[in-house]
């Protein structure tokens, strides 16, 4: 028998989608019956409890948990969220709710015997109930006691060699798209370069010393499948400088139809037969491809990379070879100034370990001047908006390039420097008086 | 219950304390087709709704099944996704970046016992446990965010919602029919952790009341001058006030007329709440995309201004979002994103297609670059 | 023998363009010759003193010229530039050097009686120099004395039954283009409302009740040789609500290459044989138009009238039949927040004869509201940016329409209004608590 | 010199006062055939650069000759175009929005007289008075401003360097051998009367010395608190300055690191002057245009940030725009104007193309919305 009555969660325990509600019944059921004879760290009936809490708040609409005060394991400024209920009389089992963020592995592979020594230690230490992931990209542990987060720390690290992510005014637990360990795409490593940065900036991300939160996501490539370019204070894509290799047997393939465009993504439908011409070549947006008696050409120079034409023929075409990442800055949710997408700061770099000019000319030019100048509670991308690009460019250390607009400034108020301008700024009115009279 | 020591020593933190290492190696974690083959691929194909094969040029071929997460898991969920991995895939399984799960197999004969498995297995009221699909041109899962199961900014849940909105559009998740990726995510609040700014469909959390002022508290528990630092249109402002006992305490006003219900403030300072039964509900955004396919990535674009919270299966929500889908999947072209499908016939034929109504709560007010978003052309459909 | 000398200026005296230079020194030397023995009424040596104080500018690099002060004639707030020479011992002659701006008429078409009558006015009473026109469309007067500035208006008004124009904060001299004088493009008769609305509005004109200058320009299509949608706080543009008429006959007849394209207008090179699919069909940018069989459909509803396929094909294809305007507010210069491009406000009005419309429900509550709440030396443009376009909307009184943007909001900082959100704001923190513990 | 009166009695100036007339009424102005034909034209064709013929249904067909007018003009001058429209037109002629004079005849064999005498006509040095040009596919008229010979804040002239550029462009006025119209206009600062913020290419006269304050005066000749509201950046405060004499003067301060030239507070305060021999120059802008043919009007760029004045013929300025003009005759496509040009390519090509260098003056660095001109994707060229 359920502790308390869910009538309006229950109803989302039908329909196709696999219902969270079912789940979490699940596993309140297995606490509540314990078969293994666990010794729970934690209220027995938290998950109990926190489906009583939600049905309130489905009953309200309106959430029923308080900010978090600090909680958190010695010595580090975060990985720790702290949550209390507002009711915690009718809801002792969730009195005290702390989420544990644990920093995921890049690419998020796992082998299910590591998986299940997390599964072990959160059903005894915690609610037993996690967020696979969560949206930056760790492992969520929902729901435990202060007492309890030391010690799933140090179970964390002494037994599963394995730390805690990001959260507070620091480095956020970097995450990346699956990129070469299974995508034809990936122009750089991403796992590789995920993780080298993740454990040398480790100082970074557990002690926060920064004005706000920052975030890093490696894309493999512009299809951007870690979305880092709209979301990652530095979002690195893949891609390369030379040319599109093109497999003109495959090309011919893709024409006479044995082989399904874009890998059969759009299988669902019929949409006639394959035209190279409208599909590809049509609608590459530099108009860089010309197809004419049975043969593709790319003019590379003009190609902007964006990724369609091999997408819909990965079999024919293949990213170029020498590859490496375009480095864009300052994305972020719209607090408070609006969103911001990332703006394209490096146009090319190589990305091969350890990695010594991304971290030294990209990464820590930019943390020195944040950390200097940037004001409490301001992200990288609303420092790039008060002080200019400019100021990106002069902390890099780099030429303006063209690259780094989508167009020129369209008014022309120039801050001009006084250096800048012959003859300096200090004139003599009485000088200037002795040809214009007042 | 008693208290099981993990080996911790409150009195002496430091000892043995291990920090900073980091994740686990993701090279522990790769299937041995994965490290044979990590960047070798050669390309790939989807066989069917939810199965990928890679192909590498050593010859090896990695057969991918992904199925649908509710991220939302328990212990035993996540066990029992172990289970599978032990059984079918040499005990190693993968999340996607929007929390599908995948299992991945080395030889195609492996395919179908998985497949099968996957879709054979139901939770009590009849729900797939892991529903195949969510490739291609179709409907992925929903990111999203905490909501009423843990955050104390939402404007919304998130979790129902997301379930009440894949239950609808759960066949395109198992189907392919679409010009292109339609990408659905969901953030309780405006600090949108969902990055819904991007999506082609965004289900976004919103209040629409001020922030009550608890004075009694505020100034115990807040620092006030960085609530009044929070506010994005400088609504806050110091204030004293007289307490029903006659004590006069510090804390602040707000300009109602200038709050836009962001919920900065609480963020900063627990006494000022926003939440409301009526006052909250959700805001549909569309026409996002992060990709830099074809065109560049895109900002998503107010369309519905408001819908109330109607618990639990948010029916106004998920039929506004079917209509979107639904005038999208007619209209569109192949390859064509939600966004450009929308800029290519203007936006007010989309309007118009989805059957949503222009509201003047769609047309930006926001600061100086709200100007750009008006019509400085002629140029326009009737 | 020139009064000053000019090796500078007389540089400008080669090449093939008109010379400005030889033109003023050519009136320069007819006022020095005075071969009709004209009483001139402002120094005979204005024209060798402007030359001589242009030169000095082209010496030292700046004006000579200074603020005007308020000089006008009796009871009008504008129509003349104060100007005074910052060295007017070495240029009496232009000493005070006043511009008078004479209300150009409609369309600029003109008999040559009536410029020879301005002529000999200007020669008489200024310095003989003119401007045709100015920037907003005045026929420009440059240079006169104080004196003269009355006896100028007097002439103009008794002899000339020619008004002057605007300057100050008040409605500007209003202009257009050709239109239906010379144009097939025309949607509705641009020299009509511009004379009219000039008239009807003679008092803003004249008299600055407003709190900066406003334009009113009038495009009779969206070619806008007038230019109004860059730079009119008020902007008229022609188009049709019905369909392209389309002659079937005279398409052929272009793409059999009888007819040349865009009426000759690229003759000066050999493109190539004109070819209709590519430089019709496929710049269509709604992409509303078919070629096949030597039959062009278009698909009027999806047309937005930019009339490109009109102009390549003039013969063939004619704008509706169902015309009127579409009205665009707040263009303007970049003083002070940067350029503003006119703002859709209204996408179709019909544009006949006495305009009621236009004058009631469109100029009058415009202006309306910009006196009430305009700033000093606030530009439309800029009060529709500070207060936003809805409230634009309101004083139109109309509905808000996906038309008058480009994209809707992609921040949802939406200001709810009180009186929209059920149960309004008041609220009692006490009753919350009931359910929400702190 | 005696004074003649006009009949105006200064004693009595409403005495007779005739006002509010407006102009003449047009009708009054139109050409017979105009009369006759208007709104009933049906097309057009340009018979040879600066020849056009309009055609109406009633079979009637007007022919206009376009000359190209340096409008600065003097009586002469106008009295000799009216020479010419009494001998070939029957006393009616007409004036463009860009400046220039057309001369109408109404049947085809009236032209070639009428071209030829307007060809000979030329000035003392050799220039055309009547240049016949400026229609189609070429340049036409530069529109400008006052510059050098009547305003009180140009940081260049503007006769000046029109005809030196007019010079340099003279053969793409007399031909139709670009891919579209391309305007240029000129404006002597940056209150930018020539409406240059939209033009193919602009010339923009522009300061770079914040101004000087002339103490003494100021605050005799200024309302200081008008100065101060006057300034975009909030650069100008209020001061009490003591001057050499001793005596202590209200002023105003200038934050000069804030300053960006627009001269406004000049415009509002002569004491506040900020015109150099050194520091005033030319801007060059780009890719701007107004009608609304397949896409939308768009404002120019900043292409070239800084070219010092040189009169008397602006080499410098006359050769990036000629540059700029060759390198779009070029690139282009037919019908694509220089900013759809750019576009297309992209702005990082068009430095390429026009051999411009690409500085960090070019940024966009100027409120909030200069963010949305940076480049927000992985998409460009190398
Ligand atoms: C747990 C998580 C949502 C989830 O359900 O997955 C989350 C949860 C919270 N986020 Fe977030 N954010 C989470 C990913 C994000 C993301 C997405 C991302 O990282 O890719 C964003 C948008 C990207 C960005 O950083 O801009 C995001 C933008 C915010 C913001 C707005 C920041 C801004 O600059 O605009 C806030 C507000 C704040 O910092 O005060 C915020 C604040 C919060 C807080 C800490 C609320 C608060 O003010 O105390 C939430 C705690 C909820 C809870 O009770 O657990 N969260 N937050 C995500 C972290 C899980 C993880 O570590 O994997
Ligand atoms: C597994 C995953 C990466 C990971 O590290 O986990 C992934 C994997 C692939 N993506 Fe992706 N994408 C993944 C998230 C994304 C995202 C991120 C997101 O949605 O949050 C994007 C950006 C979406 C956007 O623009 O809003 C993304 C945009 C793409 C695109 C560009 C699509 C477009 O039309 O704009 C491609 C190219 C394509 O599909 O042809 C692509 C292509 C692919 C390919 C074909 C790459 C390959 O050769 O293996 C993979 C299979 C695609 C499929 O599922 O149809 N992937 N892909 C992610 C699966 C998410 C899921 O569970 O559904
Ligand atoms: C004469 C003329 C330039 C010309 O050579 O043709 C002109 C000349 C002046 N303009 Fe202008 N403007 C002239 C058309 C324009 C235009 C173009 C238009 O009307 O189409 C514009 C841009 C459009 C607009 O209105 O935004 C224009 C935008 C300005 C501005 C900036 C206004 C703004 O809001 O950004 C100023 C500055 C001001 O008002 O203080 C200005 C100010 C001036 C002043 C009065 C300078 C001043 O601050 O005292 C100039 C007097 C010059 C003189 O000595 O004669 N003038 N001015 C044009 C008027 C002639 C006529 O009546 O036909
Ligand atoms: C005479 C004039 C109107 C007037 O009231 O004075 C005029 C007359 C015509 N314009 Fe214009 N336009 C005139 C200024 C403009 C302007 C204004 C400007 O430049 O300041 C524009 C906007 C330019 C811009 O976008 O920056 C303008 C943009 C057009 C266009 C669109 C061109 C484009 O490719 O974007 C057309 C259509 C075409 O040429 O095919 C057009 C077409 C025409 C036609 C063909 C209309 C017709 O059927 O008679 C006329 C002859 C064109 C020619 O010269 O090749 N007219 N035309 C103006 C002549 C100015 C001059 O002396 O050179
Ligand atoms: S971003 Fe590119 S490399 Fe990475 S998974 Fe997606 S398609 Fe592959
Ligand atoms: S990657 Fe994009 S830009 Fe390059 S050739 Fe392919 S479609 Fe064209
Ligand atoms: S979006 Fe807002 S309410 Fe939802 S988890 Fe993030 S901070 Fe909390
Ligand atoms: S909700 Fe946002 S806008 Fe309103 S008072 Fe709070 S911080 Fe300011
Ligand atoms: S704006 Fe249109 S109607 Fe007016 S002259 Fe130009 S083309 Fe003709
Ligand atoms: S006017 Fe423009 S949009 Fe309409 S059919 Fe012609 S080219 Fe297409
Ligand atoms: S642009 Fe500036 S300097 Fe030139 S006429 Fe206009 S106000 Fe005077
Ligand atoms: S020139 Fe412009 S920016 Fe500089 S002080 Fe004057 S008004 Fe301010």
């Amino acid at each position: 028998m359920a502790k308390h009555e869910t009538p309006l969660l229950s109803q989302l325990e039908t329909g196709p989608w696999p219902s969270f509600v079912s789940d979490i019944k699940r596993e309140a059921e297995s606490r509540a019956k314990n078969e293994k004879g666990i010794d729970y760290q934690i209220p027995v009936d938290a998950c109990e409890d926190l489906l009583g809490v939600l049905e309130l708040s489905y009953k309200h609409g309106r959430t029923h948990w308080k900010h978090g005060g600090i909680v958190g394991v010695f010595g580090y400024g975060g990985g720790v969220i702290g949550r209390y209920c507002d009711q915690p009389e009718q809801f002792p089992g969730v009195a005290h709710f702390h989420t544990m963020r644990v920093s995921q592995p890049a690419g998020k592979f796992y082998t299910t015997e590591y998986l299940k020594g997390l599964c072990d230690l959160w059903e005894f230490r915690g609610s037993g109930i996690t967020n696979m992931h969560g949206s930056t990209g760790d492992i969520i542990f929902i729901g435990t006691t202060t007492p309890q987060l030391e010690e799933v720390f140090y179970e964390l690290t002494h037994t599963f060699n394995q730390d805690l992510g990001g959260s507070g005014s620091n480095l956020r637990t970097p995450s990346d798209c699956v990129g070469q360990a299974r995508c034809e795409f990936a122009c750089y490593d991403t796992q590789a370069i995920c993780h080298e940065l993740t454990n040398y900036y480790q100082d970074e991300l557990h002690r926060p010393a920064f004005p706000y939160k920052f975030k890093f996501k490696f894309d493999g490539c512009p299809n951007c499948c870690v979305a880092s370019i709209a979301r990652s204070d530095l979002s690195f894509i893949g891609t390369w400088r030379d040319e599109i290799r093109i497999d003109a047997e495959a090309v011919k393939a893709y024409v006479g139809g044995e082989l399904k465009p874009n890998g059969g993504a759009h299988a669902g439908r019929d949409w006639g037969a394959f035209d190279i011409q409208k599909e590809v070549v049509d609608l590459c947006p530099t108009k860089c491809m010309r197809y004419a008696d049975g043969k593709l050409e790319i003019n590379n120079k003009e190609c902007t990379r964006c990724m369609h034409c091999i997408n819909v023929m990965p079999r024919a075409l293949r990213i170029g070879n020498d590859r490496g990442v375009t480095i864009l800055a300052g994305a972020k949710a719209p607090i408070l100034d609006g969103a911001q997408m990332g703006t394209l700061i490096v146009p090319f770099m190589k990305a091969e370990a350890p990695y010594d000019d991304i971290k030294e000319k990209v990464i820590e030019p930019i943390w020195d001047w944040w950390m200097e100048e940037g004001k409490n509670r301001e992200r990288l991308g609303e420092l790039m908006k008060r002080q200019g690009l400019q100021r990106m460019i002069e902390v890099l250390g780099v030429d303006p390039d063209p690259r780094m607009v989508q167009e020129p400034r369209s008014n022309p108020y120039i801050f001009w420097k006084e250096d800048e301008v012959e003859g300096g700024w200090k004139r003599d009115i009485n000088e200037f008086r002795k040809y214009h009279k007042r | 219950m008693a208290f099981v020591s993990s080996g911790y020593n409150p009195e002496k933190p430091m000892e043995n304390r291990i920090t900073d290492i980091g994740p686990r190696h993701f090279e522990e974690f790769y299937p041995p087709a994965v490290k044979a083959n990590k960047g070798k691929w050669l390309y790939h194909e989807i066989l069917e709704p939810g199965v990928l094969v890679h192909v590498s040029e050593t010859g090896d071929e990695l057969y991918t099944v992904r199925t649908g997460g509710c991220r939302l898991m328990s212990v035993s969920h996540i066990r029992e996704i172990c289970e599978i991995a032990d059984k079918h895939c040499g005990g190693y399984v993968r999340f996607t970046t929007r929390n599908n799960i995948e299992f991945m197999v080395d030889s195609k004969d492996k395919v179908k016992p998985l497949v099968d498995d996957l879709m054979s297995r139901k939770q009590d009221g009849g729900c797939y446990k892991f529903p195949v699909g969510g490739t291609g041109a179709g409907i992925t899962n929903i990111i999203h965010t905490q909501g009423w199961i843990h955050c104390h900014t939402p404007a919304t849940d998130a979790s129902g919602p997301v379930k009440a909105t894949m239950d609808v559009l759960f066949d395109d998740f198992r189907d392919m029919r679409l010009p292109a990726h339609l990408r659905v995510s969901l953030a309780c609040c405006l600090n949108m952790c969902g990055a819904v700014h991007c999506s082609d469909i965004a289900i976004l959390g919103y209040h629409r009341k001020p922030p009550m002022l608890d004075h009694e508290y505020l100034d115990k528990m807040c620092e006030i001058p960085l609530a009044i630092a929070a506010c994005p249109t400088a609504a806050i402002k110091p204030s004293k006030i007289k307490l029903d006992n006659g004590t006069e305490v510090k804390s602040v006003a707000v300009n109602e007329e200038r709050c836009m219900f962001c919920g900065n403030c609480y963020t900063m300072c627990p006494s000022m709440p926003l939440a409301d039964d009526v006052g909250d509900g959700i805001v549909i955004m569309a026409g996002g995309k992060v990709s830099n396919r074809i065109t560049a990535p895109k900002f998503s674009k107010v369309v519905v201004a408001f819908i109330p919270n109607e618990p639990p299966r948010w029916p106004k929500v998920t039929d506004t979002i079917k209509q979107i889908v639904e005038a999208y999947a007619k209209g569109a072209n192949k390859y064509e994103r939600l966004g450009e499908w929308a800029e290519r016939i203007g936006w007010e034929r989309f309007f118009e297609a989805c059957e949503l109504d222009f509201t003047h709560h769609l047309i930006d007010d926001f600061r100086d670059p709200a100007y750009y978003t008006w019509r400085q052309t002629s140029n326009f459909k009737f």
